[in-house]
């Protein structure tokens, strides 16, 4: 057990804090939320800039305490979020750099870091939710090419995306997890069409991707054909493991601000809401030393967290409800009714925590059944 | 000793869901998310059918019926995300001309302590009456003499209260009078505005307790028949959808997330219509934790049965959820409630 | 709706009240728990007065506002609780009553309403609890006998019980619920031993029942062999229905004395319970109504509770644990953790009220199939 | 930077395993269970192994090992059901002459504002440290001149408190000096009695905050560690008990219970292992109740996977949710404690 840093990363820590002192006051203005060009290049030139710094690639290939410095000290500087990289940085990149040809990690891994490709993700199905092998989408090889039809569904920054990782089925007679291929489709392919899907948070930041006889060479293949459902095991692990520590960071901020703000506006006299904030003060001090304890562990056993990630995702996305929750309590009625307010908009978008990338029923489902190892059932 | 609703009754819930039915279907409710504006004509047509008249004697051309058969029908609104002051019609039917048939739209706006002063739809209000406590220091009004001429009074905050404690505790606004400060409503269905202040100057005797505990009990109601609905709404789709080669609903998980739902509904459903029964202060502030609780909880976990489709803006399962909040912060509810119960507690001390 | 009494209700409660004051100061001293040929003795010749007085089955055939109305009154004035009489007058009575032959009913149920004899109750086995239709309890025909080899558990009063109301496997070879007979069987026939069950609560309530080729005769037997499964959901539904109309009377008044001695010891300055309280008492108040909505459905129904029962004995039971959770932090940590405290005693036999007579995974199964329709599954 | 215990740390924690299994096994416990009087032989086998010394420096006979080290040992004692003032032994160690090697049992106990003042195993210590609170009003000793000879006070409550305000907040006494109330423990293997008053006779100099705050963190790592075995148990049962045809861990139901058990435990130990490291008041007070929780949560759920076996005397469930219980009330909890980190996040304007 040990919480210090060693000479080496807090060096690191400190070079990296100075250069975001002076590389955030550089930035230009926060694109508006609903401005898809403008997002894309805000996006791409901050990964830009963090690669020209060194700091392009500590998303996955880093030692572990680093990646964890990087991500606290980002966040803790107010810097911008992955945004419409995180496909490329957190799931498609380290994929194709564990599972991919030293070509393809060649032509694909370069743009993601330097900031010139944007991905995004062709997963879940209208009808493949969280039973994700249920996928429809079919490709037929025809000469060099899968000829692709289908529709993909939750696709996030697909109107702007140069790249899709997309699950296909290459062989619908196999067992359902057997038949499943993992290709990279450049977004440009004819065929391909962009629908926006709305949510109950407002504006549109997923989409429904319609494939129809969309061409990708067999050479945008990653790992073997049929092969696709253990590269995305690969996929999604790395999706529940330290995709959130940014946001534990957030979180935490905010806890701290709904503090201040009841104080400000008199609801700290409640003592009933006072000690909800400190029950969540400890619950949101223990998952940042889970993460660290997961980032610990995930560096022994390669680069990838585990089933762990599980236990940390069902109780964060939980947490993360309660936190919106109480800010709702802090805020009082006039506050909690505003969807402009940001805690308010806030928590609408944290009821997809429970739901999105694997739902809480599902993940109970692994821990009890991979980790307790409790016999399978329905 | 029945506590079912009779045979008249179902047949007036009955008529009260064909009506919104018919007259609220779903192409309507998703329209009115596009466009919340009241629908007058709608309005109208509630008026005539007795929506407001409903607990009005017959000889001043009410329907004559009681509190048991309006939380009958207000939960059958709930089920249907009716939108509009439908509590405000039903309980100034009385009291303001042309309220009772439809044909005027009136707000009703709670400004005592911890009243939530929020206006719902005011755009669409013809008028709105001001309820506030009785006593000093209980009210955030302007003060009757705080503005004078026809024009809403200047003040833009809460001033010392300068009424002698004993008068009237609810006041009469025409719709331009308050001053509002802007809000962009959660629930897409509710415009709302916020009231900052407002002029005292047209004072209106009415029974201010009574309203506020008839409008607490006729909003649970709302909560109630939203509550029963996302029960459905789970089961149907849990009895649809398929994932792994089963119907969802074969699940436990699912399976015990609906019946937890609908054990809420039960237990709401009793305390709200014995608390109409009774009519009195304690069992309706109950009645009332217990709706909001089933109603928000229960959207909530049919939006989890629903899983990615309940997170779209098309699905309606939101639209329960967001008007679910809406009600938990109208009347009584939360802390203020809680507590009234607890010190009933001490008070009752001979009966059970 | 209506929650008003007829003039005769309100005259019958009138007389049993008035009956109650004088007939409770009569009463002899309450047993020691330990005791039990005192406490045979005692719920016995209780119930022989309600009976010589008129009201010695108002718990299985009265009206049910009638029965709704003597529950709450008896409680209300502090009288005995059902005690050893509970299986006769709710589970055996009942079912007996409407399953048994005019020679059946005849011979066992003017005995249990007069306060002559003690039913106990021969379910439960080791190996099945959740699953009652595993039972291996095997009886064999023999003649005019059945001969009886298994074993039995959680029989409460077995050892002052004159009958047993006993499920036993009649067909081996038959499907699990197409097997079982009802009987009654005599505790006093030869190759019977009971063993006290010590639970987590202290001292012993319920027992293990051995059988050893015990000879019930097959005259016993209430309804068609082989269709005990169906005799017994008769006997069940029962058991989930009315059978906690006392108790929550009760729990209203612990409610009641909670806010009271928080008052006094200063507990009642912690808004925190202060909520909690009032929040179950918002609870409990609901739960009365819901009983009174249940009798009344159930009277039109013929007088068996439904699935209704499960509805309110999930939540029930729940509540019941909060409250004495609640009473908890009302005694504090002396109180709570003191075994001879009512309520911490309370708190520890409440524990089992998520399990007994079907746990609350069991009720959800039923709610969920028999109420929502929901398909079966596991 | 890894939160992980290291080889050296697991090899202490697997060789406290050891000893527990060998020298207080099942057999052990149940007998405890009907006679709880502590075996002074296996205290002195604990001394012995450095379970008491185990943070005292080496050269004062101590193991020299740190707090993670401690924490990690507690979790075993906790895992195992061990009875006995364990946190007294190890946090008086280096304070009362023979607690170190287990030769003398040694109790503390904890009167100061909102302390239990509960005496474990009142029957069996040697001698009792009192903690106070400093300053005045905050203690309800009899008093440093309240008594006199070497009998007990008598004072038969809280009386005002005397003292300076700066003095010692620790009091020495000997088994036979303070007034206890009776109190029939409600977990069997933990006697208890309730200090109702003692003599402030014997001063001692202690660093009482410290004190707290190590005997807050033991006591995490107690329930931590009773906490995972509450999930290990509950696993056992539910891969092998059948009903319905299957074993009852391949229900939904049951597994998911068991998975959020473990949850609670993963966040407990990731709170009470960094809480050691840092040894700071915040975070050990935040650990404290998120293993309360996860002792008490999990023994619950252990006893309603296992059902009506659960509720049996036989069964070990019932023991762990009554020691959990007990634990609960020990040092830092509840209301106390989540003020404290309410207030915290006022404070911590800056850090995150």
């Amino acid at each position: 057990m040990d919480l210090t840093y060693t000479p080496e990363e807090e060096d690191f820590r400190a070079r990296l804090r100075e250069w975001l002192a002076k590389a955030l006051p550089e930035l230009p203005a926060r694109p508006d939320p609903l401005d898809w060009p403008g997002r894309r290049a805000y996006d791409l030139g901050w990964q830009r800039r963090l690669y020209d710094a060194g700091y392009g690639s500590l998303h996955w290939d880093a030692p572990p305490a680093l990646r964890l410095i990087f991500l606290e000290e980002t966040e803790l500087a107010g810097a911008p979020y992955v945004g419409a990289n995180f496909v490329g940085l957190l799931h498609a990149g380290p994929t194709i750099a564990a599972e991919g040809t030293d070509e393809q990690r060649a032509r694909w891994l370069p743009p993601i870091l330097r900031g010139e490709a944007v991905w995004c993700q062709g997963f879940s199905e209208p009808d493949a939710g969280s039973d994700l092998a249920a996928l429809r989408t079919r490709a037929v090889r025809d000469g060099d090419d899968y000829v692709i039809t289908g529709q993909k569904t939750w696709t996030s920054h697909a109107e702007i995306a140069d790249w899709c990782e997309l699950l296909v089925r290459t062989d619908p007679e196999a067992p359902r997890h057997r038949g499943i291929s993992w290709l990279a489709m450049p977004m440009d392919a004819p065929g391909i069409t962009v629908r926006p899907l709305r949510t109950l948070a407002g504006p549109a930041e997923f989409a429904e991707v319609f494939l129809d006889e969309v061409r990708v060479p067999v050479a945008n293949r990653v790992g073997a054909e049929h092969d696709g459902w253990r590269v995305t095991m690969v996929t999604l692990s790395f999706e529940r493991g330290t995709a959130f520590v940014g946001e534990v960071v957030a979180c935490r901020r905010t806890l701290g601000g709904l503090a201040r703000t009841a104080r400000a506006n008199g609801r700290w006299d409640d003592p009933v809401l006072r000690r909800r904030l400190g029950r969540l003060n400890a619950e949101f001090t223990a998952l940042w030393r889970l993460i660290q304890w997961n980032v610990g562990a995930g560096g022994e056993a390669g680069g990838a967290p585990g089933a762990g990630g599980s236990v940390f995702k069902l109780r964060y996305s939980q947490a993360r409800q309660e936190l919106y929750d109480a800010a709702a309590e802090v805020l009082g009625a006039s506050g909690a009714l505003d969807a402009d307010q940001e805690w308010t908009a806030a928590r609408l978008s944290s009821l997809s925590y429970t739901i999105a990338a694997g739902t809480s029923q599902i993940q109970r489902n692994i821990i009890a059944e991979r980790i307790l190892g409790l016999p399978k059932g329905r | 000793m029945d506590l079912r609703p009779t045979a008249d009754q179902r047949a007036l819930q009955t008529s009260a869901r064909d009506l919104l039915a018919r007259r609220f279907g779903r192409d309507r409710l998703r329209a009115a998310v596009d466009d919340p504006a009241l629908d007058r004509a709608l309005w109208r047509e509630l008026g005539a059918a007795g929506f407001f008249a409903l607990r009005l004697p017959e000889a001043d051309g009410g329907v004559g019926l009681g509190l048991p058969d309006a939380v009958l029908v207000f939960e059958e609104a709930g089920r249907a995300l009716l939108p509009g002051p439908l509590v405000a019609g039903h309980l100034l039917a009385g009291v303001v001309p042309g309220a009772a048939t439809g044909e005027r739209v009136v707000g009703l706006c709670d400004v005592g302590t911890g009243g939530a002063r929020l206006w719902e739809h005011p755009e669409d209000c013809d008028e709105l009456i001001m309820v506030e406590d009785a006593g000093p220091d209980a009210s955030c009004g302007d003060g009757p003499d705080a503005s004078s001429g026809d024009g809403p009074g200047a003040s833009s905050g809460c001033g010392p209260d300068t009424s002698s404690g004993d008068g009237p505790d609810a006041y009469w606004n025409a719709p331009d009078w308050p001053t509002l400060a802007p809000l962009r409503s959660i629930d897409p269905l509710t415009p709302l505005a916020r009231v900052v202040s407002y002029p005292r100057r047209a004072p209106r005797a009415l029974d201010v307790p009574r309203l506020r505990r008839e409008a607490t009990l006729l909003t649970a109601a709302l909560q109630l028949g939203s509550a029963a609905r996302t029960v459905e709404m789970a089961v149907e789709h849990a009895g649809r959808r398929e994932q792994f080669g089963v119907r969802i609903g074969a699940f436990q998980a699912v399976k015990h997330l609906c019946a937890e739902m609908l054990i809420r509904v039960d237990i709401a459903r009793s305390a709200v219509y014995a608390a109409s029964l009774t009519g009195q202060s304690l069992p309706v502030i109950g009645a009332k934790v217990l709706a909001d609780e089933a109603a928000v909880r229960n959207a909530r976990d049919c939006l989890q049965v629903h899983g990615g489709m309940g997170f779209t803006w098309e699905a309606d399962v939101h639209l329960h959820l967001k008007r679910a909040w809406l009600r938990l912060e109208q009347w009584q509810s939360g802390a203020k409630a809680e507590e009234a119960l607890a010190e009933a507690l001490l008070a009752d001390a001979a009966a059970v």
